[in-house]
């Protein structure tokens, strides 16, 4: 094993750690509130691993400065790259119109596309191939960041239902150790 | 309007049941909400009817969802297969939810009703939702959303075991679906894109030919194929866990038990069959079955886990006496058979498993409302008070007799096509051990079945048996509509068998380039 | 019924014992108007399947098929040959003779639950004539198994202890038998072949041929097949059949002489005439471990039944022996063999319920069961004695029984075969039968009469041993119809001879 | 660097210390703090907006919750007498599994990573086009192209909502009520016998 290869993934392997801890207290402790402390902290760790992939070298957040975003807007618009074809500009205004208009989504997406890889073909020029590039800056890829919102909403959500669980079940048999509840069943 | 619906149609099945569910909330009251829930489920039912239709009328369908198209956006991919899926399970909902009233005023407090409407109407959502979509992260989000719907209607139940299976349900359920998130996580690691189809086409780009060695082509090979491994393995675990195959199936012998029978009844029916079409989606769809069988020996492991887990479990139904647990045991087995089917990766075994799929859900959907039918008039599920019900609850007793016969397999019942089909397709592959072991292991079907005829029909009748009546006609008729059902799929086969037939075509087909 | 196609008569036939399910069910609480029904009904049916064997013996191959509903290869279709034509015609020949001995016997007993015991007769009867009829291996095994479900609450009609652990039995063996066995043959030659119809000189021979099955898995097949079919009661799934005799006597007589043991038989005569070939048997030997097993099985049941006291065990293991001569015609496969088979079938049915018969009726009559309390019964019923007499000849197979014939051809395919143990056995076989049924007609009429102290306890049955206390008249009369029938087989066998001899032609 | 590898190590440590803590009061403070220094990893490694939400869901909303289920349910862990030797086994297989698995995978922040180059253009591009330069990249894909992941969630937290309302309810008419009654003087009499 290279250290190139210890360093690159020290990281995951950290995740990996964290997960397993989590993992661990779910499975090993009996108390119910433990065990929810531990899928919490499964999950974390979950979110951390997507986020950790998302991270680029270099890059920055995928937050468009707003001086940027305008220079990009006004790129956009006025087409200052040299268009490879007449039709181009055209495209674009037919674009612009349009995506506002929500009910045509399709035929937007489609435009949207084409219009896409004309741009890339003038980006490649310089920049790393493929990183998600705009005007110079490198951005860390801000799809796992999405999936992870959702994530963790989903995992406060469980939580919340399991803790109310746990709030049945103290009330029901005055414990929340599954040992004990398991034994109060079985005496029964 | 017509043509909007059209166009719209995989999308509406799924958002129709939802927007409803807040709508149940809001209206509160107890009729309201119930007129509209199911009004909505056999909405729902017409609108996957339709998508049935068009899809065997002109295939594959994709649908952008805001029309963002993948890999970008989400896209729901809807085949034979998952149209066929959304179609039972909107029916199943439907019927059970009609068939719900009496038992549900009996086992559920009044002032709940309408909360476990809304989440009845959320749980056929993330169902449908985990059938129609393309995206494996989608599949994450609506899984949770069936999920937490589910722990929360088993909580419902009348005993204090109930919120504590719940719970058990939950734990092991959130740990499959944060395994299922890890195996997403690995894989968009290595293909970079969520949509299924192309994540597919992805990992084939990893694959290249075979070593030579003295002139033979060596097996295909797959470039840092560890990480695939790894991903694969974390998705089948966690599917595995909320499919109940056997060693991890420990949360599912008590939240069928002490759920209220109506969500029994759908739970059983429906969501264990998704997660195996999530299963399939996932070994046929993304990984072609040349990975997933030839790099892993998925295969021997897959058959040799169903078979124990088939004696394991079927033994372990014998001795239950609670005809629930003995039923939700007999589940357990029944993933067996499946996953059997499934393992063969061939066109038979895939057949096999799939129409296994649809003809368990029927049966057992039949023998729990049955079940539920006997609870609600014995006001017990234990097998000494059925003692003698055949002569006091006669049509219920022969819903449940018929019923247990297609769980058998006997000829004219859907059990016994579905058995068939994994017979042949087990001789087909040469697994003659396996094919021996799955007709003595049905065989264990015929004691936890018979047991309970028996106790029915020829034992003298019990106190809470003399008492009985007949259950209301709702429950009895909408019961016989399933139970009718494993009878006419047992009969009329060219149907059933010749749409898993062709689904397990598009499978294949679709897997391997 | 000039008029009426064959095809046409089929549906009839299947059809009529559902009519009689419908009309039992309906009428159910007039017990009057219940058998009047089952009756008509079953003679009707009678006429009809005489009608159709008409047509059948004088070559004609009527097929109906329910059309494909079904995947490709399981439909349920009829078509009928002589061997089907003539279990059916026994069966529903016997079936009106046992509905009124049943009338007489249920009602003289006081039988609970009448209308469900008509009710499931009639399934039982509709589940024989289809088998009888079945086209591929398919429907006969469908109906195979509503048979044997169908007669499971026959098996524990009592509903008490002993009846329910009887039905355990009955149902666990055969239902497990099927499942295990007989299903894995059907989807083996499934897979071996891709057809499971019944064809004319047999499927197999040509997956043979191409080396799709070898030598010993064809004999494995033919196991599997003999196993699985446990209703032939082949050693050592027998056990089914003298645990079903807690039923009452009229479905231990039609049931366990005729119906369900005769499916079992008649299934296996067929699939190693349709299905494997006899050609295909007798080259490859396919069936000689069978033959071993079937001979064991008549020599073992018939020591056993000689041990029975029980005069309904007695019968129940002497089936078994009698079973066994069909299954081991079946396995030998010379055409003197499966002729000996077909012909024992119908030889047999008539022999055994007559015995069972007179089995009831001393029952009903003198309330007796056990062979050893019948000594000089015979004098206070002559007839049911006398018939019993008649049909242990036929059964024993000394002239002028039917039996004779069968056991003749039996004998001669054993010969044919060359397998002198088989000969040995059969031979064997005969004298024990004698040792096992002869005493009890002869006991019955030549010893002295019981012992005083039975006398009390039974004043008019036993006194003086010479008043004449028959059983109910429509007890008696069938048994007497039977019996002569037994003797009249006797002169007609080589009209039986005539018709089965096309389907062991047919495969050369 | 120095900053995020003493974030991971005080992550592994304070995951360890919960493992290890028997006062569930405390371990509760201490899961509120393994969120902070989750979220502020995840703000090193450039995802600012899952940070924030990870920090106010993780570590606020979520410790508030347990701390309330911890008032009603009691604050101490009984230790357990069952053996960690098979939850220790299964952690073990399933970490040493991900180690394998992460052998093959692309390196922290490899710029030829497939999810950062399989989509071409990239998400950052597409979304200035489609979405008229939204400044929030992240907010735009939440509510464009996987908006309907977004919706899905919002239906989740519905359903815990109404999930967490029927489930804490309780009734006068409550037949729950009875049968706890009832059990519960059951097992008293289990008790007394």
């Amino acid at each position: 094993m290279s250290s190139d290869q210890f360093f690159g993934l020290y990281n995951y392997w950290i995740v990996v750690f964290l997960m397993m801890t989590g993992f661990y207290i779910v499975i090993a402790r009996k108390n119910m509130i433990k065990t929810v402390i531990g899928l919490n902290i499964f999950q974390v760790s979950v979110v951390l691993l997507y986020i950790t992939m998302g991270k680029v070298t270099g890059g920055t957040a995928p937050v468009i400065p707003p001086a940027l975003a305008g220079q990009h807007d006004a790129h956009d618009q006025h087409d200052t790259h040299a268009a490879p074809s007449g039709h181009t500009p055209a495209a674009n205004a037919t674009a612009a119109n349009e995506t506002v208009d929500h009910g045509h989504a399709d035929h937007v997406t489609e435009l949207a596309h084409e219009l896409a890889h004309e741009l890339t073909h003038d980006a490649t020029g310089d920049a790393i191939h493929g990183v998600t590039e705009t005007a110079g800056v490198i951005y860390t890829n801000p799809l796992p960041s999405v999936l992870m919102l959702t994530a963790i909403v989903v995992g406060i959500a469980t939580t919340a239902v399991a803790l109310s669980l746990i709030v049945r079940i103290s009330e029901d048999y005055g414990t929340i150790e599954e040992d004990e509840i398991l034994q109060m069943d079985r005496r029964q | 309007m017509i043509e909007y619906l059209d166009f719209h149609l995989p999308v509406l099945t799924i958002v129709v049941p939802l927007i409803a569910a807040p709508l149940c909330v809001l209206l509160g009251a107890r009729t309201m909400a119930k007129l509209l829930s199911w009004v909505v489920c056999w909405i729902t039912f017409g609108l996957s009817v339709w998508l049935v239709a068009k899809v065997s009328a002109v295939g594959k369908i994709s649908y952008y969802l805001g029309g963002w198209e993948p890999p970008y956006g989400i896209e729901y991919a809807i085949d034979p297969l998952n149209a066929f899926l959304m179609t039972f399970i909107s029916g199943m909902g439907a019927i059970v939810l009609m068939y719900s009233g009496p038992s549900l005023s009996d086992e559920v407090p009044q002032s709940k009703h309408y909360m476990f409407y809304a989440l009845y109407l959320l749980c056929m959502t993330g169902l449908l939702g985990m059938c129609a979509t393309g995206d494996l992260f989608n599949v994450f989000v609506f899984l949770e959303i069936s999920s937490l719907s589910t722990y929360a209607l088993i909580s419902l139940g009348k005993t204090r075991r109930a919120p504590l299976a719940a719970f058990q349900y939950l734990i092991m359920g959130t740990i499959g679906a944060t395994f299922l998130l890890i195996g997403i996580g690995l894989l968009y690691q290595m293909t970079g894109t969520l949509n299924m189809a192309d994540i597919g086409v992805q990992l084939e780009s990893y694959r290249t030919a075979g070593v030579v060695v003295d002139g033979v082509q060596g097996p295909p090979h797959w470039e840092g194929s560890r990480t695939m491994l790894v991903a694969f393995a974390f998705l089948t675990v966690g599917l595995c866990i909320k499919m109940a195959v056997f060693p991890l199936h420990t949360w599912l012998p008590n939240s069928y038990t002490y759920a209220p029978s109506v969500v029994t009844c759908f739970v059983a029916a429906t969501a264990t069959k998704v997660s195996v079409y999530a299963f399939i989606r996932i070994v046929f769809g993304i990984f072609t079955p040349t990975f997933a069988f030839e790099l892993l020996p998925l295969d021997t492991a897959l058959w040799s886990f169903s078979l124990v887990g088939i004696f394991v479990a079927s033994i372990a139904a014998i001795y239950q006496t609670n005809i629930k647990r003995r039923l939700a045991y007999s589940s357990i087995a029944q993933i067996g058979y499946m996953l059997l089917g499934i393992s063969m990766a061939n066109q038979h075994g895939l057949t096999a498993g799939i129409v296994h799929m649809f003809n368990h859900a029927l049966i057992k959907g039949g023998l729990f409302m049955a079940v539920g039918c006997f609870a609600l008039r014995l006001g017990s599920v234990h097998l000494d008070d059925w003692r003698g019900a055949g002569k006091t609850m006669p049509w219920t007793s022969l819903a449940w007799a018929t019923g247990g016969l297609g769980l058998i397999g006997v000829p004219v019942t859907c059990g016994f096509i579905s058995k068939w089909l994994l017979l042949t397709a087990a001789m087909e592959n040469e697994l003659y051990p396996v094919a021996a072991l799955m007709l003595v292991s049905s065989l264990l079907a015929v004691i936890y079945i018979w047991q309970v005829v028996e106790v029915l029909y020829f034992s003298p009748p019990s106190e809470k048996a003399k008492k009985a009546t007949e259950a209301p006609l709702i429950m009895l008729v909408t019961t016989w509509v399933v139970v009718g059902a494993t009878v006419v799929f047992g009969v009329w086969t060219t149907w059933s068998a010749g749409l898993a037939g062709d689904a397990a075509r598009v499978l294949l087909g679709g897997g391997t380039p | 019924m000039n008029n009426v196609t064959p095809e046409a008569m089929i549906q009839i036939c299947l059809a009529l014992p559902l009519v009689a399910l419908l009309l039992v069910v309906v009428a159910g609480r007039i017990p009057n108007l219940r058998e009047a029904c089952t009756i008509t009904v079953s003679s009707v049916l009678f006429y009809v399947t005489c009608c159709l064997a008409g047509h059948v013996f004088s070559g004609a191959r009527p097929h109906w098929s329910l059309g494909d509903v079904m995947m490709p290869g399981f439909e349920i279709a009829f078509t009928v040959e002589p061997l089907g034509m003539l279990f059916a015609l026994v069966a529903a020949g016997l079936w009106v003779l046992t509905t009124i001995y049943a009338i007489g016997y249920m009602r003289g007993h006081h039988e609970i639950n009448q209308t469900r015991f008509f009710a499931c007769f009639a399934i039982a009867i509709f589940a024989a004539l289809a088998a009888a009829f079945s086209a591929n291996l398919f429907t006969l095994f469908v109906m195979y198994e509503v048979m044997t479900l169908s007669t499971y609450p026959l098996v524990t009609h009592h509903g008490d202890e002993k009846a329910r652990n009887g039905g355990r039995v009955y149902l666990g063996i055969l239902l497990s038998t099927s499942v295990a066995f007989f299903m894995l043959a059907i989807a083996w030659t499934w897979s071996v072949t891709g057809t499971l119809d019944f064809t004319e000189g047999g499927v197999l021979a040509t997956a043979f041929s191409e080396g799709k099955i070898s030598q010993r898995q064809l004999a494995i097949l033919f196991c599997l097949f003999a196993f699985g079919i446990g209703k032939a009661a082949l050693m050592p799934f027998h056990r089914w059949l003298p645990a079903a005799m807690v039923a009452p006597t009229p479905v231990s007589a039609l049931l366990h002489a005729v119906a369900v043991v005769k499916v079992g038989v008649f299934s296996v005569l067929k699939i190693a005439v349709y299905i494997f070939g006899i050609d295909l048997i007798a080259d490859t030997h396919a069936g000689d471990w069978i033959c071993h097993v079937a001979a064991a099985s008549i020599l073992l049941a018939s020591l056993v039944a000689m041990t029975k006291d029980n005069l309904k065990a007695r019968l129940a293991y002497s089936t078994i022996s009698q079973l066994a001569y069909i299954t081991l015609g079946a396995a030998i496969a010379t055409e003197a063999s499966i002729i000996g088979g077909g012909m024992h079938i119908a030889m047999h049915a008539v022999g055994k319920i007559t015995l069972f018969f007179c089995a009831g009726a001393i029952y009903v009559g003198a309330h007796k069961s056990n062979i050893s309390d019948m000594r000089g019964l015979g004098r206070a019923m002559p007839f049911t004695f006398g018939a019993f007499l008649i049909a242990t000849i036929s059964i024993i197979g000394l002239p002028p029984g039917g039996g004779a014939w069968s056991k003749y051809f039996l004998a001669l395919g054993a010969v044919d075969s060359g397998k002198a143990f088989l000969m040995g056995a059969l031979m064997i076989s005969s004298l024990l039968n004698i040792a096992y049924l002869v005493p009890i007609p002869i006991r019955a009429f030549m010893a002295p009469v019981e012992t005083p102290e039975e006398d009390t306890q039974d004043k008019h049955s036993g006194a003086g041993g010479w008043k004449i206390k028959e059983g109910p008249l429509l007890c008696v009369v069938p048994l007497c119809i039977t019996a002569v029938g037994s003797v009249a087989l006797f002169f007609f066998a080589n009209h039986i001879y005539q018709w089965l001899l096309p389907i062991v032609q047919a495969g050369h | 660097m120095f900053v995020s590898v003493s974030i991971l190590t005080l992550l592994a440590v304070t995951a360890i210390a919960i493992a290890r803590m028997r006062d569930l009061w405390a371990a509760v403070m201490f899961t509120g703090i393994f969120s902070f220094l989750g979220a502020s990893w995840m703000l090193i490694l450039d995802a600012p907006d899952v940070a924030f939400t990870e920090a106010a869901v993780g570590a606020g909303i979520s410790t508030f919750l347990m701390l309330g289920t911890l008032a009603l349910a009691g604050k101490k862990e009984k230790p357990t007498t069952a053996s960690p030797i098979v939850p220790l086994l299964v952690v073990g297989i399933t970490g040493a599994a991900l180690v394998y698995g992460t052998l093959d995978m692309p390196h922290f922040g490899d710029p030829a990573a497939p999810v950062q180059t399989r989509i071409e253009p990239g998400f950052v591009e597409k979304s200035q086009h489609d979405m008229h330069g939204l400044p929030n990249v992240v907010t735009a894909l939440l509510a464009s192209y996987r908006g309907y992941d977004t919706l899905g969630e919002t239906a989740v937290i519905f359903t815990a909502g109404i999930a967490v309302l029927m489930i804490l309810r309780r009734d006068p008419e409550d037949c729950d009520h009875r049968v706890t009654q009832k059990s519960a003087s059951t097992e008293k009499k289990g008790r007394s016998s």
